[in-house]
């Protein structure tokens, strides 16, 4: 039994840690929040150059040959520090889909560029508000040509590649697309994180290539989600961490009745409550990244675990955050709303926990079955 | 127990209907009635004053403060039918709240004579507005540690500071701060309340912008403002009275909110994204419904104690402790509704306004965990904790960190 | 507006609270707990005395005159005092069937006794575990003979009239049984709360007799469990206040670390929670109790209201008195677990609040749609 | 990152799983472990001493104590193996984790050669059965608030008083009771601990019936009570410190509680009551089966900490913090889903009995909000509340309200 991560694993991520320290204070993601800019581009080109995008890409389509333990640890550290990137989408999802179903060329031409961050991908599934029905999809794609309109679609504002969940006639695939096709039309829509922006994509006759079996669509793109929930988990843990960390330096400091406003019990349980709930995640995690380094077969119930944990930790430390804040937690001025609103939308940008939760009870009645 | 007008009420409520149908009109199906100002528009605000001032002289303005304050010497069941009956029309933004329920009465209470006659009637018609300067950076919660100092230079006082979170400071001609007059004095014993004039010089206001981008509040800074002393409202030192009145009073106007996104709601969203079948939705929803339903008739049985002349106590926390948190779950529901377009701001439902208004809802006028000790304190009567602020100097409070 | 009930009805209150300080110590209900005694016959025969049993009953059937606002009044005070008389049953249940359903004969005949506490009723609906579906029942009333299997049946080791939900001829019916007739077999089974038994019936055979209109058994068992939502809703705040009355009591002369332990805002905070929850209750209560004396169209949507917050406010309370009495709470000696017994078995006498919540959300459905 | 065994941990298992193959049966499928002994029945005890003194003789007891003290020098890797083995065969009950788990160490840090000497083997080998006096009935989260005296009288101490939840009394050998030694020093500093005879003259042993109808717990009264002062462990008046070395090794031992109801379990019980397809139900689950994920998966770490050295520290709050609450609720949930049926005691999942069982964890060996403080106090090291009862005679620390 040996269930932690290596030495030589945690040295990394006390680099990358250090180095976001330095290189991204949250004065960063209030750039972005705060102008035009979809992402901060210095970030994301430090990001590529330290091998972080390309952590799990084989070395000879330009990757960094780190693993997925790796990986997972970056994704902490990115989340911790709310990095304005489109790390998550690119990596998670856009670049799993074609490492799962990309053929030798379509790796050679796509892995390259979205390791060196040349390139920024993203998935695109969602056509309407409410759960995504995977097999249920409007987009069309015949003859090269795809047609149709995708909501929300991740890093939309950023993304310059997207894999597009279709219809290709009765079954679904999934297809590349270049977002600067012409045929492509992108509108960011104003959304409740925009550090972490979000885009409508309508696809009139814009050529793409087929990613991966014709009708293979559902389950790649299932595959696909299941192992970005588990590196978004990573991520959302590491927000959850420093809100927590955050609101404890904070209390601890903050004084009121003359003593410190954590020495009351009415925060100090409730941060303890936080501490509890940050550690169960945190296993759940640890586990998740357990099934994403061998690909192992409990990798969709560990996903579910470690998606659902880390959404309600996401959530609560940051609902709390500005609550234990007072007044000043609910000024712009403050950094908790930027906890608040990324915490929100990491939740939900893999759809939501009740959708994780339902996809868990399938696993588990399944495997009860088996 | 019924829920119809008692003949007196009735009679009440035809005339003041006859009024508002003459001077205003019904709102629309759906529409709400106007809130707190979210911007301080100066348009709006002269038609709230012109709207105060005809409901002032038609007899329909403070029913319930003394005919020689210029008010109507009603009771509390006239005002209750009056509010009732006036949300249903289409009115400017209230500025005045603030001024008549909070200021007013604490200088009723706690003013000289002169203050009275010079303020009184000019507030209850509009002419005036005014806020109040309580919080501060370091005394929120805490409302009790401000440090706002007030030192007394012949006939004036000289204020300098920092309040925060004060309504309408731009807009308003008066304003009441409570200061700190003597910081050798314990905690609740060195404070005096002063009355000021917002356009004095050294006052320097500046809006606060909220997390969800809008800008209801102010912070307020002295740099030796000077007042008269003849505006001081209750003794030298004495100023936590005073405060504890204007607080009694701030109490019973915050209401359990209202308006907003509502249970109801969640089965029309619930359809849109077509839940409206998943019966995990549905149990969520009937549990909002039902807190919500019990917040209403609570709403009820307080309106009965008040038209039998009691006065709100501090049960009325309860409508701010359970709509506030209750506000921001519904709204994170709704949006987790929507899956991973819950991230997109829908104007339909408005779940992401909300989800990022609401906790400021938890926060104004009291965190959530201050109402749950104003409960156990003054309407269970539990024990408190011990206090280390208690009987002694306030300079010697800490109230930071030590320094190694 | 007039939302309080009367002086009058409050001093009825107060006559019942005195009477049963006095009579009705928890011992009592203690006694039946560790007796064989399925209820306290003595305060069976006071409660009829006092015409508590026919507050509802109109005077030519023997009751007492009285109105609902009464009766709910009564209710919460036998509530209070954890009285073990299959009081909700009979009044709330069979009394309540006959009152809508019953042929003046049948009023006569059987009102007059459970006005007089000479005849105990109830009402047997559930088969199997689960959520109830009233219009699916396998037990039969054909040509006068009730067969099939009954569980659970509230107070059934008191009961000796059962009102049974029966299918007849493919829709359903209300039918009155002796249970002293032939072919009535009655197992009392062991529950949570041993104070109020309930029984597995079993019909043979037994004669009964048709209450109300053929196939009205469906409509008719609703609208007698609405109203017995929301007296049984009245019984459950009553035992919710005490719990919480005698808690607060405890923690408030209990010492530790040298002060009371309400004093600490771990409890404190949390009997504040439960001072809101149990007022949020008792409104929705008073808003059932009007319903119910007007009879108003409200008065399915006002009865899921108080059965939903009254069984939440039981359970919490009965909880939160085990927990924060600590050590002693879970003793058999101290009368906490009474409480938490009783809260428990009323919460699920008429079904569990999920069911009503899902019944809530059909009305607020059909509520819009109309 | 992997689970399987290190070459050394494989080689250990194998020959612990030889031994336990020759001289226990393994466990059917779906038989749980037998666990802490509900009834004290002398047959079952004898066996369960029997099985202690076959493991001690072959070299498989107490694997963590020194080997002076009788046990095998081992580290904690090979405990946790040893323990994962022994769990899947059928053995007696296990009665002696208070005595190896508490009593012995303590003994061994704080004891006198003699008492190591007297003691130690014999308690080892499963000879003597050892309990632990601590709580009393106003002393249970305040456990130094303790009042059962102990009084020099020559070269005894006589003691007097009484202890409450004392697993075991009835067929303990030996005891190890805290008792106050001098009632004007303050709250920690007055308190003896003292080893005793249970079979004493004075002592009177009566079975608590708890409210689930069991009774594994005793009360336990000192009348005139003598015990030598050999029997004394650690200095007079220094008692505090040894109780604190007991304390963190019953923390170390409170595990996750595992057994009883699982979050998977429901889901048969859905089906059962054909609402396996209802989406509230299978939410619900799910939450549960997370928050049970979380747990194991924390219990994984710290296995891994313990394998590399790291001593259990006040982490393993989280265990009981979480499992405590969880089973009470899954129990309440698991009853709600039969419906009106829920009320009967179904043996076939036992919702009903768990939750009457369930509120006993959340309180024994540390209350749920205890719990909290040590997490907030030991693990985040937040700053404590202020303290009453610190510093003072404890004859003057106020016990109970005020007399009129």
């Amino acid at each position: 039994m040996n269930f932690d991560f290596s030495e030589e694993q945690k040295l990394l991520k006390k680099t990358v840690q250090d180095f976001l320290t330095e290189q991204a204070p949250l004065a960063v993601n209030r750039a972005v929040l705060e102008s035009d800019a979809v992402y901060d581009e210095g970030l994301w080109k430090s990001a590529a150059e330290m091998g972080w995008l390309g952590a799990a890409i084989p070395e000879e389509y330009g990757g960094a040959g780190f693993g997925y333990l790796e990986l997972v640890l970056i994704a902490e550290e990115v989340g911790r520090a709310l990095v304005p990137i489109p790390f998550g989408t690119s990596v998670g999802l856009a670049t799993e889909a074609i490492l799962a179903a990309g053929k030798p060329e379509q790796k050679e031409k796509y892995l390259t560029g979205l390791a060196a961050g040349d390139r920024i991908g993203t998935l695109a599934i969602a056509e309407g508000p409410g759960p995504v029905k995977l097999e249920d999809v409007t987009t069309t794609f015949e003859n090269g040509a795809l047609n149709g309109t995708k909501i929300a679609v991740p890093d939309g504002g950023a993304a310059d590649t997207a894999v597009v969940l279709a219809n290709t006639g009765g079954a679904t695939s999934l297809v590349i697309v270049d977002l600067g096709a012409d045929g492509v039309t992108r509108t960011v829509q104003r959304s409740i994180d925009p550090t972490r922006t979000v885009a409508t994509l309508e696809f009139k006759g814009a050529a793409g290539e087929l990613l991966g079996g014709q009708g293979e669509g559902a389950a790649l793109t299932q595959r696909v989600l299941d192992r970005a929930a588990i590196l978004t988990a990573w991520e959302q843990l590491g927000g959850a961490q420093r809100a927590f960390d955050i609101t404890q330096e904070f209390t601890t400091g903050r004084y009121a009745f003359g003593r410190p406003i954590s020495s009351f019990q009415a925060i100090r349980h409730r941060l303890a409550d936080q501490y509890v709930d940050l550690e169960l995640a945190r296993s759940n995690c640890y586990y998740g990244a357990w099934a994403l380094e061998t690909n192992a077969d409990e990798l969709p119930i560990a996903a579910c675990n470690a998606r659902i944990s880390a959404t309600h930790i996401g959530e609560l430390t940051s609902v709390e955050m500005v609550q234990m804040h007072g007044g000043v937690g609910y000024t712009w001025e403050y950094d908790c709303h930027m906890f608040y609103r990324r915490a929100k939308h990491l939740g939900l940008v893999l759809g939501s926990a009740d959708e994780w939760r339902e996809r868990l009870i399938q696993h588990l009645i399944a495997k009860q079955a088996a | 127990m019924d829920f119809k007008d008692t003949p007196a009420e009735a009679e009440f409520r035809a005339k003041a209907r006859a009024f508002l149908d003459e001077h205003a009109e019904r709102l629309a199906p759906g529409e709400s009635a106007a809130g707190f100002m979210e911007r301080d528009d100066p348009d709006l605000i002269k038609k709230s004053q012109a709207w105060q001032a005809l409901k002032k002289d038609n007899g329909w303005a403070c029913l319930t403060w003394p005919k020689e304050y210029g008010g109507q010497g009603l009771s509390s069941l006239e005002s209750v039918v009056w509010n009732q009956e006036e949300g249903k029309y289409r009115t400017p933004p209230n500025v005045f709240s603030i001024g008549l329920g909070m200021m007013g009465p604490t200088i009723m209470a706690h003013g000289t004579d002169e203050q009275k006659e010079r303020f009184l009637a000019r507030m209850a018609r509009g002419d005036d507005i005014w806020c109040q300067l309580f919080s501060e950076p370091a005394a929120g919660s805490d409302l009790a540690g401000l440090r706002t100092s007030a030192v007394r230079d012949g006939d004036d006082w000289v204020i300098n500071g920092q309040k925060i979170w004060t309504t309408g400071a731009t807009y308003c001609k008066w304003g009441m701060v409570i200061t700190r007059s003597d910081p050798n004095a314990a905690k609740h014993d060195g404070l005096t309340y002063l009355i000021v004039d917002m356009e004095s010089p050294g006052i320097e206001i500046r809006p606060i912008k909220q997390i969800n981008g809008a800008s209801g509040f102010n912070e307020v800074f002295f740099s030796d403002v000077r007042t008269p002393d003849s505006l001081r409202v209750g003794a030298v030192g004495d100023g936590w009275r005073g405060a504890t009145t204007t607080l009694m009073n701030e109490r019973a106007s915050i209401g359990g909110g209202g308006g907003g996104l509502r249970a109801e709601d969640l089965l029309g969203l619930a359809k849109k994204v077509g839940r409206l079948d998943d019966s995990s939705v549905r149990q969520r929803i009937a549990d909002f419904y039902v807190r919500a339903s019990g917040l209403k008739y609570t709403g009820y049985r307080t309106q009965t104690a008040i038209s039998r002349g009691s006065i709100p106590g501090p049960e009325a926390s309860i409508g701010k402790l359970v709509g506030a948190p209750m506000m921001q779950e519904l709204a994170s529901f709704g949006i987790d509704l929507q899956g991973s377009a819950g991230v997109l701001i829908d104007r339909d439902f408005g779940c992401q306004d909300s989800y990022l208004g609401s906790p400021g809802m938890r926060i104004a006028g009291g965190t959530d965990e201050i109402m749950r000790d104003i409960i156990a304190r003054r309407v269970l009567r539990l024990p408190t904790e011990p206090r280390v602020d208690k009987g002694v100097p306030f300079n010697q409070i800490p109230s930071g960190p030590p320094t190694p």
